[in-house]
């Protein structure tokens, strides 16, 4: 499907390209229903068909992707759900796709949330991923969802030393000490990585001071397109690397789906999203450069 | 009958048809799910009224045509009316009513705050714009308009002055040089990366020299000639730039509403994708 | 600030939370082993404690302040946070007021002026004040001694405000300075603007080709400065429109825009001497709605294929809408606006843009009265203002002048 | 007296408002909240006067038998269908009142939403045939725009392998640094053509808004 809509797409640019190159060639303005078909076409075909696109992940998203990748199997990895329903479609591919890699890899998964207002996201990533495509996974010896506590980087504060001053049960009501998982852990230092995926405040850079960095261990994370830039900064000496908005989501998902097979027929929202998106600005870019290419011979014919 | 006329009225005729068999096939697909008819056959008219509206607006993009007319008309009619009730509902009955009289409260059922005096001045300013419409006492509707243009040019005399311009020059106090650690660490971080400190130092001063040249181009009453010439063409340079990058960036927007509105007629209507 | 009060809530529901909780969540009685540990102590209490009226508000504020409990460290989680406590008397009852996170040492107690808000606070009665620390445990925490009495009131000056005050007596004083100059009759200098220039000759093709001009006024309304800057405009270009005997259509968004809009065309017909010309239908209303006002400006482009269309005010998403149609019906365009997104799109778009600024001085330009010039030259001089400003911030920054860079720091409201 | 009152009044409601900006007291913010919900309640008068408008060029069109006149039915009629809906406050025909009448939302959400958001759709189309037409290396700028531009946008190419990196960083600088610097710039401008043009307002030096007599 992928390399379909590989070729698909790159008839239709090349086609475009010559389409239009000609008609500048001849002398003629190229008419704007034309340049619209053109665009209408560059993205319906890609919602239609689902042509995605694999996108290369850029070193700040492979170094999460190999943070996880290469933790030796059965490592403990803490996913925090920091954001909102509002982000939720922007961010919430990054925080399914580390659950899947992470359980794939057989790491035991923490997860846990400091958003209010994204309490049920959290519980829902478990029934949604978890339970539908890891059936074998046993909650509370796999995995194991914390919640929500209100305190936002109080909250790091507290359980960098101990979990169990703030979490005496998991979401099911369940004694910590009584879980498989828990078994061995009594604060955030004794995790393997720290993700958090999160849309402002309190999110990833929160996580970098008042955990990672204090706890020294190692943190990565994905954030919406807007705070991105702001992150930027902690990368790479606080921060393992960062997915940045959709097309980081995408660019995850991508890595995930070469290095798995397993995940072929996983929804890549990432990546569905972004098929559009990137049909849509070659398109673009194909209608500038063709645009000037005509511009320069007819100046050269001209003079 | 001239051919124009004759194709017009066959497109006109297959649009119905179309429509029509988009109901029936939108209302039997509601039934399916379980809903009663009426339901059905009420949601499957407005499922497609609203996909032939979009399609009449794209359709625009081909020529000016009697679909885009029609579509735009309504569209015309049905916003200033809806503007108009709820400035209505919200304003008039939600903050004016429950303010002068008690008696109409009751009628509208909202609760009575208190009377107030003071209400009836924008009630008065209000009748005074609507003399506009009379020619003879046209003219006392400038008082309403010199209350509503000399209250909102105070309000944005103080605004601007405030968040566009003091803010906006405290923020370009940025230091020119960045923990400056030694020549050594300055090269040694030598990467495009946000966080490099010569990236860092190259920002600010492009910041710097930005705003100035860009404030040197806004300059009216100065030629632009000499040092002021070199300057503010830097300053446009700046401008064209940040336009041609702004102007990509959108791009990115304006595909993703594209993409809402073909969810909505591919998914949504026509029920291709899920 | 937003950040804070969001820590703010989510203390505020935790407290709602964790008090609610404290009760139901006494050990479950089918888990067999309970260890159970005894209380442990409880932290330092705060000290300082102090509390004042809040300055620069509209009273019913106070500010408490105190010194972080001595466990309040950093690794330490004997300390969760702190809780601040009023009362009427120093007997109590003591009600708590907020919340703040670890290693704060700063509340503000905002009450609220109506009288029958529950959060109502009287302005000149006496008050009395504790912070309590709290830990993780609810019922393990340390109250700090009583401070008060204390009293809130509204002040009549806000202190934070005076440089802006400063900066309008300045420019005031500047712009009437060169008013006056520029009224006796001194000559002062405008560089041409092409966007401006290119006006008259659009209207002169438009009579060439007996097509109207059409004017937009954008999405702004009639009080929005960049919208009177366009009334401006749209008088000299109605005047110069009933000069040449073309015609004008002026759509509008806003009825107040409207109404003002048909004073300032028919004014300008009555200027040009032909105010029999003059039709009210030049100037109409379409719809409060942004997208259907568009539509309908796209619709009368393609339908009067106007021979030159103006853009002068404020202008959102639908710029370059009204640009390409404007561009496929073959019109000239003249767009300005200070919306500053909507730029670029005007820029890439239009024959001629007016960007930001230059549509206000276009207005003056256009009217080339002394007294709007004058201003003018006031906004050039506050602009060189700014860059000596900047200048001298640049060295604060550096030397780490606060002080300089505190003149700048205004208070949101 | 035609001109003196309504120059008074903006210098009088002009100046009391840069006043109360500095008064943090409640009587001051009594006189804000109050002079904000006045200017509301006029609009509603001023939106009376829009649709007047509205209605009387549409009938205009309708009695002359101007070109598109069907169309001017069209919109009148939707403007009454919605009034009449929108104002069904006596729940005669439908059982909700007002905004919230059933007939009221549903052209709302099937006929006005659709319509608006298609609309601004269109922009995806615009975009690219402005690209097209505008983006050509006519001059320097015009050069500097096109390259700002395509570095920006070539973000979303997959298939320019290691030089991604280094296309994403330095679209990310332009849109953080030049850009933050322009925008400033401007920005500043503008606040400033803004403070002058008010004050001229206040002051009675600008007045084309009032028309003449």
């Amino acid at each position: 499907m992928n390399n379909l809509g590989l070729i698909i797409s790159l008839v239709l640019i090349a086609g475009g390209l010559i389409w239009l190159l000609v008609r500048s060639l001849s002398g003629r303005e190229v008419e704007r229903p034309i340049i619209f078909i053109f665009m209408g076409v560059a993205v319906s075909v890609p919602l239609l068909f689902n042509i995605t696109f694999s996108e290369k992940a850029t070193p700040i998203v492979k170094a999460v992707f190999d943070k996880v990748e290469y933790l030796p199997e059965g490592s403990r990895v803490l996913i925090s759900f920091d954001y909102g329903p509002s982000m939720a479609p922007e961010v919430q591919p990054m925080s399914d796709a580390f659950i899947r890699h992470c359980l794939a890899k057989n790491h035991k998964l923490f997860l846990m949330g400091l958003w209010a207002t994204g309490q049920s996201l959290n519980a829902d990533a478990v029934e949604r991923v978890i339970k539908r495509e890891f059936p074998e996974k046993v909650g509370g010896v796999d995995y194991v969802n914390i919640g929500y506590k209100a305190g936002s980087q109080g909250v790091l504060n507290v359980i960098i030393t101990d979990f169990r001053k703030l979490y005496a049960t998991d979401v099911d009501g369940r004694d910590l000490d009584s879980l498989p998982i828990f078994q061995d852990i009594k604060s955030l230092k004794d995790m393997d990585l720290l993700l958090s995926v999160g849309g402002g405040f309190p999110g990833v850079k929160e996580w970098v001071q008042f955990a990672g960095d204090p706890g020294n261990v190692p943190t990565a994370g994905g954030s919406a397109a807007v705070t991105t830039p702001l992150m930027y900064p902690y990368y790479p000496r606080q921060l393992v690397g960062l997915l940045g908005g959709i097309k980081g989501a995408a660019e995850y998902e991508s890595e995930l789906k070469k290095h798995y097979p397993q995940f072929d027929k996983m929804p890549t929202p990432g990546v569905a999203m972004m098929g559009p998106q990137t049909l849509a600005h070659l398109m673009v870019m194909a209608f500038i450069v063709v645009g000037n290419i005509a511009f320069f011979l007819g100046k050269k014919r001209d003079s | 009958m001239s051919t124009a006329r004759r194709t017009s009225l066959i497109i006109l005729a297959a649009v119905i048809i179309l429509f029509l068999v988009s109901w029936f096939a939108k209302f039997s697909a509601v039934q399916n799910t379980g809903a009663p008819f009426g339901i059905s056959v009420r949601d499957g008219f407005y499922i497609t009224l609203a996909a032939f509206c979009s399609l009449a607006i794209f359709s625009f993009l081909y020529k000016d045509n009697p679909y885009y007319k029609f579509a735009e008309h309504l569209f015309v009619g049905i916003s200033a009316a809806y503007w108009m009730c709820v400035g209505f509902w919200s304003t008039f009955v939600g903050n004016f009513i429950p303010k002068v009289s008690r008696t109409l409260s009751d009628f509208f059922e909202v609760p009575f705050k208190s009377f107030d005096i003071f209400y009836f001045i924008p009630l008065i300013l209000g009748i005074l714009l609507l003399l506009r419409l009379s020619n003879k006492y046209g003219w006392l509707s400038r008082w309403s308009l010199a209350f509503i243009v000399g209250t909102t040019a105070g309000l944005n005399l103080i605004r601007y002055l405030r968040s566009d311009f003091i803010s906006q020059v405290s923020n370009t106090f940025v230091p020119l040089v960045v923990d400056w650690e030694g020549i050594d660490a300055f090269f040694s971080d030598f990467s495009l990366a946000a966080n490099g400190q010569f990236i860092m130092i190259l920002g600010n001063w492009v910041v710097f020299i930005g705003v100035f040249c860009g404030l040197v181009y806004f300059f009216f009453s100065k030629e632009h000639k000499g040092f002021f010439g070199t300057a503010s063409r830097v300053g446009v340079w700046v401008l064209m730039i940040t336009f041609g990058a702004s102007f990509g960036y959108t791009v990115m927007g304006r595909v993703s509403l594209l993409v809402g509105r073909l969810t909505f007629l591919f998914g949504d209507w026509l029920g291709l994708i899920d | 600030m937003k950040e804070i009060l969001m820590v703010f809530l989510a203390l505020l529901l935790a407290g709602g939370i964790s008090s609610a909780g404290a009760q139901e969540s006494a050990p479950p009685p089918d888990t067999g082993t309970l260890v159970v540990t005894p209380a442990p102590a409880p932290p330092a209490p705060v000290t300082n404690l102090n509390a004042k009226d809040k300055p620069n508000d509209h009273g019913a504020g106070v500010v408490v302040t105190w010194t972080p409990s001595a466990d309040d460290v950093v690794g330490s989680t004997r300390v969760f946070g702190y809780a601040i406590l009023r009362a009427a008397t120093p007997e109590g009852p003591f009600l708590e007021r907020g919340k703040v996170p670890i290693g704060e040492g700063v509340f503000e107690d905002q009450g609220s002026l109506d009288e029958v808000s529950p959060d109502y606070m009287a302005d000149h009665v006496d008050y009395y004040y504790k912070v309590r620390v709290i830990s993780p445990d609810t019922t393990v925490y340390a109250d700090s001694e009583i401070f008060g009495p204390v009293q809130c009131f509204g002040q009549w000056f806000n202190t934070n405000k005076l440089p802006v005050l400063i900066f309008v007596l300045c420019f005031t004083t500047l712009a009437i300075f060169f008013i006056t100059h520029a009224r006796r009759g001194a000559e002062l200098y405008i560089r041409p603007l092409a966007g401006i220039e290119a006006v008259d000759e659009a209207i002169g093709r438009a009579t060439e080709m007996g097509r109207p001009i059409l004017y937009v006024l954008g999405l702004g309304t009639a009080a929005e400065i960049a919208t009177i800057a366009s009334f401006t405009i749209l008088g000299r270009v109605a005047k110069k429109v009933a000069e040449y005997q073309t015609g004008i259509i002026v759509p509008c968004y806003d009825p107040i825009v409207m109404t003002v809009a048909q004073e300032t065309v028919k004014a300008s017909y009555l200027d040009a001497g032909r105010p029999d010309a003059y039709n009210e239908d030049m100037v109409y209303f379409v719809t409060q709605s942004q997208f259907a006002y568009v539509a309908a400006v796209n619709g009368t482009m393609l339908r009067e294929l106007p021979a030159t269309n103006i853009y002068m005010g404020k202008f959102f998403a639908e710029s370059l809408i009204l640009a390409e149609t404007g561009a496929l019906a073959g019109s000239i365009q003249i767009a300005g606006t200070d919306e500053v997104a909507q730029i670029p799109f005007f820029v890439v778009a239009c024959d001629y843009t007016l960007i930001g600024e230059e549509l206000y001085a276009a207005s003056a330009y256009l009217g080339r009265e002394p007294v709007l010039l004058g201003s003018l030259k006031a906004q050039d001089y506050a602009k060189a203002a700014i860059m000596i400003m900047a200048v001298i911030g640049f060295v604060a920054a550096i030397v780490g002048w606060d002080w300089y860079v505190n003149l700048f720091n205004v208070p949101s409201n | 007296m035609k001109r003196q009152i309504p120059l008074a009044l903006v210098f009088i409601f002009g100046v009391i408002l840069i006043i109360q900006y500095f008064v943090p007291h409640e009587k001051s913010e009594w006189i804000f909240e109050f002079l904000m919900d006045w200017i509301y309640i006029i609009g509603i008068f001023a939106l009376a006067l829009g649709i007047w408008s509205l209605i009387r060029v549409s009938w205009d069109k309708i009695r002359l038998r101007r070109e598109n006149w069907q169309y001017s039915v069209v919109a009148l009629l939707g403007l009454t269908a919605m009034i009449f809906f929108g104002f069904d406050y006596f729940r005669n025909f439908f059982n909700a009142a007002g905004l919230q009448n059933f007939m009221f939302r549903h052209f709302f959400d099937y006929v006005m939403i659709p319509i608006q958001s298609t609309m601004f759709s269109l922009l995806a189309f615009f975009i690219a045939s402005a690209s097209y037409r505008a983006f050509r290396a006519r001059s320097l700028l015009a050069s500097l725009l096109l390259l700002a531009a395509l570095i920006v946008m070539i973000r979303f190419n997959p298939y320019f392998g290691p030089l991604t990196a280094y296309l994403e960083q330095t679209a990310s600088w332009l849109l953080n640094v030049p850009n933050l610097a322009a925008k400033r710039a401007i920005v500043i401008g503008v606040g400033l053509g803004i403070v002058a043009t008010a004050l001229k307002v206040i002051l009675g030096i600008e007045r084309a808004y009032l028309g003449k007599d």
